[in-house]
């Protein structure tokens, strides 16, 4: 301001005690949605629910008696016994099916997990470039996008599969990059829209630099739909990696998956039903978890339907 | 107001246009936003500028701060034309110039608080400032324009319009600018908050010797502010007069239509006015009247208003006025000025 | 309309080349081919099985015979099923799979719509909840475990249903297939009818037709159904290859002919020819869905009219 | 694709759907064949889902009866030279084709000389490379087919010449690489003749529809010379793969006779549908190859005996694999003709477990593996529950040893593109016996021949190479006695079992399930039932 | 003149997740026979939402009570589909936004007939003529071409006048025109303002003109209403109120209004920020804004009371309001 140069000292030192009483803070969006988020409660059990299964899933295998790879020469394909230490019972190599289950769940998830990564950050990238430069190199990057959507999915991660053998990470990078095109598609639609918002062209007339119009004021507007479509994809790609199981794409042996044991289980539901319970009903579960949280999350980021 | 010093900015034979993609093969729309644009900003006045919806009157205004290049013509900012300058050094410019928007909220990064977002542009112009130090000049723009320090850390959906447009205007007044271009800045607002943020910009440009170009619909908002005003009709200019002229001794048809539908807050002047209400909608730009782009709707229209275009002209007190007609049809009194309270 | 119908044609051709020569070279890049069975061939015999099918050329000599006879409408050989080519097999799976998923697809999308207008109109009370359970229900349940478990239930405990093949060409040989492709994608139709119709009537247009005094039904099926179809309908396209490419498991569980199944067989066995054509065929196929979603979206919203 | 194609074939599904329905009171074998069959032509054929049909509508001079002996097939009788090489076949009378054409000698000469051009590019054609000239032809040596050793004397009478005596001959023709094409169809469509609307056949069936995917099915063949006896009209060889599917199949009455069941339902099938499930011992082995090319670790021997030794055979068939197979100790399958006595059985196999993994573990340390340097081993396998349950169990039995194995499993083509251009440790195989003689899997660990400068290992994959097995087998090979041919060949067995060429593991089973409605089965070794000697009783 | 409609205590309440908000309380008013009606306030005085109430068009979570007599029938209260044969025939709706009002994805000729076929029982042909009737009668050019139409490819004050059109259709006793003209421009605003006087003079329809804008209120209201907080603040005729305005909320609304006519320095807006209907302050809503407020004003609440003349006033202040003077 002009001529307030003597007036600096008293404001700048005004500012400071306000930084040191912490004015009051106001409720960001975020927390404003984790409070919407809070009211749902199916959403918040199964938040609930979820976290213990990753718990369960990684800090369990700790806790009981046999390692997911280890066989029990002497309870092969046996129904659960607790006396032997087979909660869940032993499959048909004698490994114990409590220990592959936690092992199974806690692949399904990293699987997810990475997968959702893989295809969030390819998404986004793709999709916020395309968008914030838009005309022709958006029109050819969704136009790569459309093609990529007129191939027939299967083909790609049967290929890649091959490709790369049946590395878990690499597997389902594989899933993650072709969950991404839908993400690129709503990361650009989105970026579109928020680069025309008043916003971002105040930042620019205030001359902030466009890196920072990028990385202060469009991405961080990205993450409602992003967060939302994340959780959604999520139980696509466990279904998605399940589907690869059943055609024997799975993860490599002894490692194991939900979709790989319930493969397994599934044909032999009649005779050996222990093998399909455990996992079919973790499966379900994480699965009804994951929608829950995924509507929650948009109802509760996205408040203007409900 | 008194005729003041040069030149803050001048605007020489500026043209946008847009194009509009239909299609993949459909033949690409031209959109003309503006065309043959000239006129000057004095230092410490306050130009309106006034038009229907789809006049262009937005598009000017993002043009003078080169939000959008124009695609001919001078911005010229004292005496330096804008368009030319790279936009690293147009970047660093913006301290000069700068902008409040329609949608208060929406010009807000709903993810930034206050403090944030005012500090936004001295980050980016003023990098050498202290943290302390801006803040602290933070604080003393907050006072400025009426909000409490102490909200300086709560997030925009947290206010209403009238308070998160005085944070739009907070940011505007930060990096200390010379001209700030107020597009449609109180017509999202209530009427009674409105008022407010009329008279604190009015306060503001006192207090520190601001430039404002000031774009609205609103003609009664555009009289109360403005010192000269500047008519738009399909993207060029058809009449440029100080306020008063305007109002009470309009030359061009257009502006004398434009003034007679504005609504008037007395019963009795209201029913009293013959109005003159125009015919139909503003046309198209994209496929303008050929001649004067007014003459669809002008009651005063002739033949060859179709075949001339009729040029920008300066008359008596430097006025200007695009009409080839506005001779016959000057005199009427348009408003009857209700006896000041 | 048709200029447009035959611009987009026109425009899927590039797209639909730059795919097919990516599969082309795709597939190669993979390890294994078509003759590497569990038994080795003697040389002889390989180099001239690869002789016959053209394999002992250069790759790219391999791709312009394979372009030049696409063009040809020739889709070549199958390298793995022998007495057949590629035409003809699909002359023979693609039948079942397009009467299996459109059934399927015509059911469940009725379904689906069904359900979700319903849970919609009922939001948060009993009917909704009921609904999105059992559709969520289809929708979590790996599509292969379903099968089993219906096969196992309905075919073989209580007999209602045949538990597998089209021997008889009898549609109902057709009713355990179709509900376990039918249910998720009645699912994902439900759930995306419910949010656009909730969205739909909470619009402003909804409550300008119910100030007009229409009737609530009138209101749902004149004013509500149709905008509440764009996101369904723009998912439809998706939907149905999603059904066609997913009918894999069915099939194979079902001991139906598919090109599904087809297709996962030749890409294991690098049938090329097969993979190839099933692969040009799908993506004709999800080209032909994109332009009629697309005229169909055009129909339901005017604002979007091909120019 | 052409879309009128397409419609072409739905009115077909249509027309035959009301085909199918007239029919109705035939008597119909609905048999679940497994794999989709790849080609119907005797000399392309691969596998036994083929054979099932294809041994069904073509029969060559010999067939197999319901034991899956060989006995007269379109040959009445035959003559056989002292020395044992020439064989003069006497055809029937009036056998023909059925499209009227009758069948003769020339048909037969016609056939072999398809067979052994390397134009058809038939996967077996060495089957019956012991007539003379016949690998010779195949492989581009002699390109005059007329000097096969095949000749028709007469339209009646058929010479078959052969390089030296060979004891399974006869055997070997009932195979399909030995049946007889018709001439005349093939002369004019070419590789077109196996097309469902031109195949013409001389056996007990006749092929009427083939739908990728679904089944193949055959009528009954009125002109066939047994047609009295043969008691099934129609036979549908039903095409799934899923072995879960197929046992619901069953169980909900839709099939008649099973050529597989999942190994995990044996139990369940034994309780609740008892005598229906025939696990027959089958000629072939299931193994292990370990690469023993120059410079891998698989070529140190006493790795070798270490990872073979610790495999606890007696483990697989009846616990992990649930249906009781065999252990293998040896290579040449329990009940294969034309051999000794008493098979190979290694000293070691005796040896408790615990003492073996001692020894074994002294191998390692000597080899210079031991728990601070464990060996890590690379274990490929095609992608498939049983073989995934074996290579678990045994990658846990080689833990003792401080071998760490990565299991890696790739679909069929991939896996054994692997094993033949040796990029693999250790792989799972398997050996099917082609017909009933030891040879059939000692030819196996022979040497590789080396052809334009590298080496052809055929089946080999594990690059087995002894001098001394390779001049046993072939001195073998020209020894009439069958006797001392045994003798021969079990020395031969002896060698490499003791270097420990391969892992043998168990012995193979066919695995069958028989509705009680069919008779007429028997189990055989072979597991070969033709649909002439069944019936079926509503 | 003859009542067409009487309000009495209409409240309006919505359910929140956890508490209640009250948008409009014991309104009471009354609309003559042929009289123009407007209802001034600003954004949340529960202007709107009154008459969505009447109309029973409120959200999910809106619930009315009182009573809203047309004639001797309640519209409050009512079944759904008893109200249906009432609106859209005796008492019709235009609403701000003419651009989301119009359903997309119908032509514009469907939208209206459907409200003849429905109300008059013609048939769909005889429904349509008078549809396009109505379109001229609006000032539609080309109607029987307009008609065929989707509204995308209408202007705002095209589509503002189908809007009209279609209310207008049964010639309804009642029309509510919820801030017709907010979203247009000037021009347009005029016009449409013209043909609001002209057709309800043709039709003898009483109309309800909500609004913000006192410029709008001047020109064509008999009659105004104005709201705060959710409550009627000040009734009376428009002269009276623009000229003698006795509420501080009304006096404020007309300093705050900038005015063509006479330019002043500063504008004398009213202080403060409107209410939230969930923090609504103790005694008089207006007291944190008012410059007239005295003690009593913080405890109680001033009723609605009756002034000379037939005006209605809630406040306690009698003394002179226009005295005050810009600060």
């Amino acid at each position: 301001m002009p001529g307030i140069t003597g007036k600096d000292q008293v404001l700048t030192a005004y500012a400071n005690k306000l930084a040191s009483l912490d004015a009051p803070k106001g409720r960001s969006l975020t927390q404003d949605a984790l409070y919407r988020l809070g009211r749902n409660k199916a959403a918040v059990f199964s938040i609930v629910l979820l976290v213990l299964i990753v718990v369960v899933a990684f800090a369990g295998p700790y806790l009981v008696p046999w390692g997911y790879s280890q066989v029990d020469w002497s309870n092969i394909r046996k129904p659960p016994d607790f006396d032997a230490g087979h909660f869940l019972g032993t499959d048909q190599n004698g490994r114990d099916m409590l220990a592959r289950v936690l092992q199974g769940t806690q692949m399904s998830l990293i699987v997810a997990f990475v997968a959702t990564l893989v295809s969030v950050s390819i998404g986004v990238v793709y999709g916020a470039v395309a968008g914030y430069f838009g005309g022709r190199v958006d029109a050819i990057m969704m136009r790569f996008v459309d093609i990529m959507y007129a191939l027939p999915y299967i083909l790609f991660v049967i290929i890649l599969v091959v490709m790369f053998g049946r590395n878990p990470v690499l597997l389902f990078v594989g899933i993650g990059a072709i969950e991404w095109l839908t993400m690129a598609r709503i990361v650009r639609g989105q970026t579109l829209s928020i680069k025309e918002k008043e916003f971002v062209e105040a930042a620019r007339a205030s001359g902030v630099k466009p890196f920072f119009i990028i990385m202060r004021h469009i991405v961080p507007n990205l993450t409602g739909p992003v967060v939302i479509y994340a959780t959604l994809t999520i139980p696509e790609i466990i279904i998605a990696e399940s589907f690869l199981s059943y055609l024997g794409l799975g993860v490599q042996e002894p490692q194991t998956s939900l979709g790989t044991l319930i493969s397994a289980g599934a044909p032999v539901a009649e005779v050996m039903p222990w093998l399909l319970l455990a996992p079919a009903a973790v499966l379900i579960t994480l699965l009804f978890c994951l929608t829950y949280i995924g509507d929650g999350l948009r109802d509760a980021l996205d408040p203007k339907d409900r | 107001m008194m005729e003041t010093q040069a030149n803050l900015l001048e605007i020489r034979d500026l043209k946008k246009t847009f194009s509009i993609a239909t299609g993949l093969f459909s033949r690409k729309l031209t959109l003309t936003a503006l065309s043959d644009i000239n006129f000057n900003v004095r230092q410490g006045e306050t130009l309106g500028i006034v038009g229907e919806s789809g006049c262009g009157k937005s598009t000017l205004g993002r043009c003078i701060l080169q939000l959008i290049s124009p695609d001919e013509g001078q911005v010229l900012w004292l005496g330096q034309d804008l368009t030319r300058v790279p936009a690293e050094q147009m970047r660093k410019r913006r301290a000069d110039l700068q902008i409040i928007f329609q949608d208060p909220l929406a010009s807000l990064n709903p993810r930034m608080t206050v403090g944030e977002i005012i500090e936004d542009p001295l980050k980016a112009l003023k990098p050498d400032l202290k943290k302390a130090e801006r803040r602290a000049r933070v604080v003393r723009v907050m006072e400025a324009v009426g909000l409490l320090p102490e909200m300086i850390n709560r997030y925009p959906h947290e206010f209403s319009g009238g308070q998160a447009q005085r944070i739009g205007i907070a940011r505007a007044l930060i990096t200390e600018p010379k001209l700030i271009v107020c597009d449609e800045p109180v017509s999202a607002l209530d009427v009674s908050i409105q008022a407010q943020i009329l008279n604190l910009l009015a306060e503001l440009k006192d207090e520190f010797g601001l430039t404002l170009v000031f774009i609205s619909h609103n003609l009664s908002v555009v009289r109360h502010v403005s010192d000269r005003i500047l008519v738009l009709y399909l993207g060029r200019i058809v009449e440029l007069a100080s306020g008063d002229e305007i109002y009470e001794d309009p030359r061009h048809p257009y502006t004398r239509a434009l003034l007679t539908a504005v609504p008037i807050p007395d019963p009795k002047l209201a029913r009293q006015r013959n109005i003159d209400a125009l015919k139909g909608e503003i046309p198209s730009p994209i496929n303008p009247p050929s001649g004067c782009a007014f003459r669809t709707r002008c009651r005063f229209a002739k033949p060859q208003c179709a075949e001339i275009r009729p040029p920008l002209e300066t008359i008596e007190g430097g006025r200007l006025v695009a009409c080839i007609r506005w001779r016959e049809i000057q005199g009427e009194r348009v408003i009857e000025a209700a006896g000041t309270a | 309309m048709l200029a447009y119908a035959f611009r987009r044609v026109l425009s899927a051709i590039p797209i639909a080349l730059i795919a097919v020569t990516a599969c082309f070279f795709i597939l190669r890049l993979a390890p294994g081919g078509p003759f590497d069975g569990e038994r080795a061939l003697p040389p002889t015999v390989l180099a001239n099985l690869r002789a016959h099918y053209n394999l002992d050329q250069p790759l790219i000599n391999q791709y312009f015979i394979y372009i030049w006879r696409l063009l040809h409408g020739d889709l070549g050989p199958s390298m793995v099923i022998d007495g057949f080519n590629v035409s003809q097999l699909i002359a023979i799976g693609f039948p079942f799979t397009l009467t299996m998923a459109l059934t399927a697809f015509v059911i469940a999308t009725a379904i689906g719509m069904l359900a979700g207008m319903v849970a919609a109109v009922y939001q948060n009370k009993w009917p909704d909840y009921v609904l999105v359970l059992a559709v969520m229900i289809g929708v979590l349940i790996p599509n292969f475990l379903m099968a089993a478990l219906l096969q196992l239930w309905f075919g073989v405990y209580l007999r209602w249903f045949p538990a597998g093949g089209w021997v008889n060409g009898s549609w109902w040989h057709l009713v355990l297939p179709v509900t376990v492709l039918a249910w998720p994608h009645a699912g994902r139709i439900s759930r995306l009818m419910r949010g656009s119709m909730i969205e739909v009537l909470g619009t402003n247009y909804v409550r300008t037709a119910r100030s007009k005094g229409l009737g609530e039904r009138l209101v749902l099926a004149r004013h509500a159904i149709k905008p509440a179809l764009l996101p369904v309908v723009s998912y439809l396209g998706p939907g149905l290859s999603y059904l066609l490419t997913g009918s894999l498991a069915v099939e194979q569980i079902f001991g139906l002919p598919g090109i599904g199944k087809y297709f996962v067989t030749a890409a294991l066995n690098r049938d090329y020819g097969v993979v190839l054509g099933t692969t040009i065929l799908y993506m004709f196929i999800i080209l032909a869905l994109n332009l009629i979603v697309d005229l169909v979206y055009a129909w339901l919203d005017p604002k979007v009219r091909y120019r | 694709m052409k879309f009128t194609t397409a419609l072409k074939a739905v009115a077909t599904a249509g027309a035959m759907a009301l085909m199918m329905s007239t029919a109705a009171s035939a008597v119909t074998l609905q048999l679940h064949n497994g794999g989709d069959p790849g080609t119907l032509d005797p000399h392309k054929a691969s596998g036994d889902w083929e054979n099932r049909v294809i041994g069904d509508y073509i029969e060559g001079l010999l067939t197999e009866n319901p034991s899956a002996e060989a006995i007269p097939g379109q040959a009445e009788s035959w003559d056989i030279s002292e020395d044992g090489t020439v064989y003069t076949f006497h055809l029937r009378d009036g056998i023909q084709w059925s499209d009227g054409t009758p069948v003769t000698a020339g048909d037969f000469v016609f056939a072999f000389q398809r067979l052994f051009n390397p134009a058809t590019a038939a996967d077996y054609a060495y089957l019956q490379f012991p007539i003379k000239n016949a690998e010779q032809i195949n492989s581009g040596e002699i390109t005059d087919l007329n000097e096969l050793g095949v000749k028709a004397i007469d339209d009646k009478t058929l010479e078959i010449t052969l390089n030296a005596s060979t004891p399974f001959f006869l055997e070997a023709l009932t195979h399909y690489t030995a049946y007889p094409v018709p001439r005349h169809l093939v002369e004019e469509l070419g590789d077109d003749w196996t097309k469902v609307e031109n195949i013409v056949g001389n056996g007990p069936y006749l092929v009427k529809e083939w739908l990728p995917g679904s089944y193949v099915r055959s009528e009954k063949n009125p002109d066939y010379y047994d047609a009295e006896n043969v008691q099934i009209d129609e036979v549908y060889y039903h095409v799934l793969e899923d072995q879960a599917a197929a046992l619901n199949r069953y169980r909900a009455g839709e099939f008649d006779i099973l050529t597989d069941f999942p190994a995990d339902q044996y139990q369940w099938l034994q309780d609740n549908m008892p005598g229906q499930a025939h696990v027959t011992p089958f000629l072939g082995i299931y193994y292990y190859v370990m690469n023993q090319e120059e410079g891998q670790v698989l070529s140190d021997i006493r790795i070798r005996e270490a990872l073979s030794t610790t495999v606890v055979r007696d483990v697989i068939g009846p616990d992990i694999l649930g249906t009781g197979e065999l252990p293998a100790y040896g290579w040449v399958p329990p009940g294969t003709a034309n051999y000794v006595e008493n098979a190979y059985h290694p000293e070691w196999a005796d040896v408790p477990y615990e003492e073996r993994v001692e020894k074994a573990i002294g191998l390692m340390t000597e080899a210079g593996y031991g728990p601070d340097n464990p060996l890590t081993l690379q274990l490929r396998y095609n992608t498939n529950d049983n073989h995934q349950r074996i290579a678990v169990a045994i990658a846990a039995m080689w833990e003792p040893l401080g071998v760490k194995v990565e299991l890696f499993n790739a679909e069929t083509a991939v896996h054994y593109d692997a094993l033949r251009a040796g990029d693999f440790q250790v792989g799972r195989a398997g050996w099917l016996l082609d017909y009933n003689d030891p040879s059939n899997t000692l030819d196996l660990l022979k040497t590789g021949v080396s052809q334009d400068g590298t080496m052809n290992w055929g089946n080999n994959y594990g690059r087995y190479s002894n001098a001394e097995y390779d001049a046993l087998m072939t001195q073998a090979s020209t020894e009439l006695d069958l006797e001392a041919r045994g003798e021969l060949l079990a020395q031969a067995e002896k060698i490499a079992m003791d270097e420990f060429a391969a892992i043998p593991i168990y012995w193979y089973v066919s695995k069958d399930v028989v509705s009680p409605k069919i008779s007429g089965f028997e189990e055989n070794p072979k597991n070969i039932f033709r649909t002439r000697w069944l019936s079926k009783s509503e | 003149m003859s009542k067409v409609l009487e309000v009495n205590d209409l409240s309006v309440t919505f359910a929140l997740r956890n508490s209640e908000v009250r948008a409009v309380n014991d309104l009471s008013f009354t609309l003559e026979a042929g009289e123009t009606l407007a209802v001034v306030g600003e954004s949340g005085s529960g202007k709107s939402q009154a008459f969505l109430s009447i109309m029973g068009l409120l959200a999910r979570n809106g619930r009315t009570t009182g009573t809203a007599m047309m004639g001797d029938i309640n519209l409050v209260g009512m079944r759904t589909s008893q109200l249906d044969h009432i609106r859209g025939k005796d008492i019709a709706m235009i609403f701000q936004d003419p651009m989301t009002s119009l359903n997309p994805s119908l032509r514009v000729k469907t939208q209206l007939s459907e409200v003849l076929v429905k109300h008059r029982g013609f048939d769909k042909d005889k429904a349509t003529r008078a549809a396009v009737e109505m379109l001229e009668r609006v000032g539609i050019p080309e109607p029987a071409k307009r008609a065929n139409a989707y509204p995308h490819e209408m202007s705002g004050g095209m589509r503002q006048r189908v809007m009209i059109a279609m209310a207008l259709l049964c010639q309804p006793k009642i029309l509510i025109a919820d801030e017709p003209t907010t979203a247009l421009d000037v021009t347009v605003q005029a016009q449409m303002l013209d043909l609001f006087k002209s057709l309800t003079d043709d039709f003898g329809t009483s109309l309800v003109l909500i609004t913000h804008d006192l410029g709008v209120v001047a020109g064509v209201a008999d009659r105004m209403m104005v709201m705060y907080g959710g409550r009627a603040v000040e009734k009376g005729n428009v002269n009276e109120l623009f000229y003698d305005p006795r509420h501080p909320y009304t006096l404020g609304l007309l300093h705050s209004t900038p005015h063509i006519a006479h330019r002043a320095a500063r504008l004398d807006p009213i202080k403060g920020l409107p209410p939230s209907l969930e923090h609504l302050p103790k005694g008089c809503s207006f007291n944190p804004r008012c410059d007239f407020c005295f003690d009593r004003c913080l405890e109680e609440r001033p009723p609605l009371m009756p002034l000379a003349g037939g005006r209605e006033k809630a406040c306690f202040y009698e003394g002179p309001l226009q005295t005050r003077k810009v600060a």
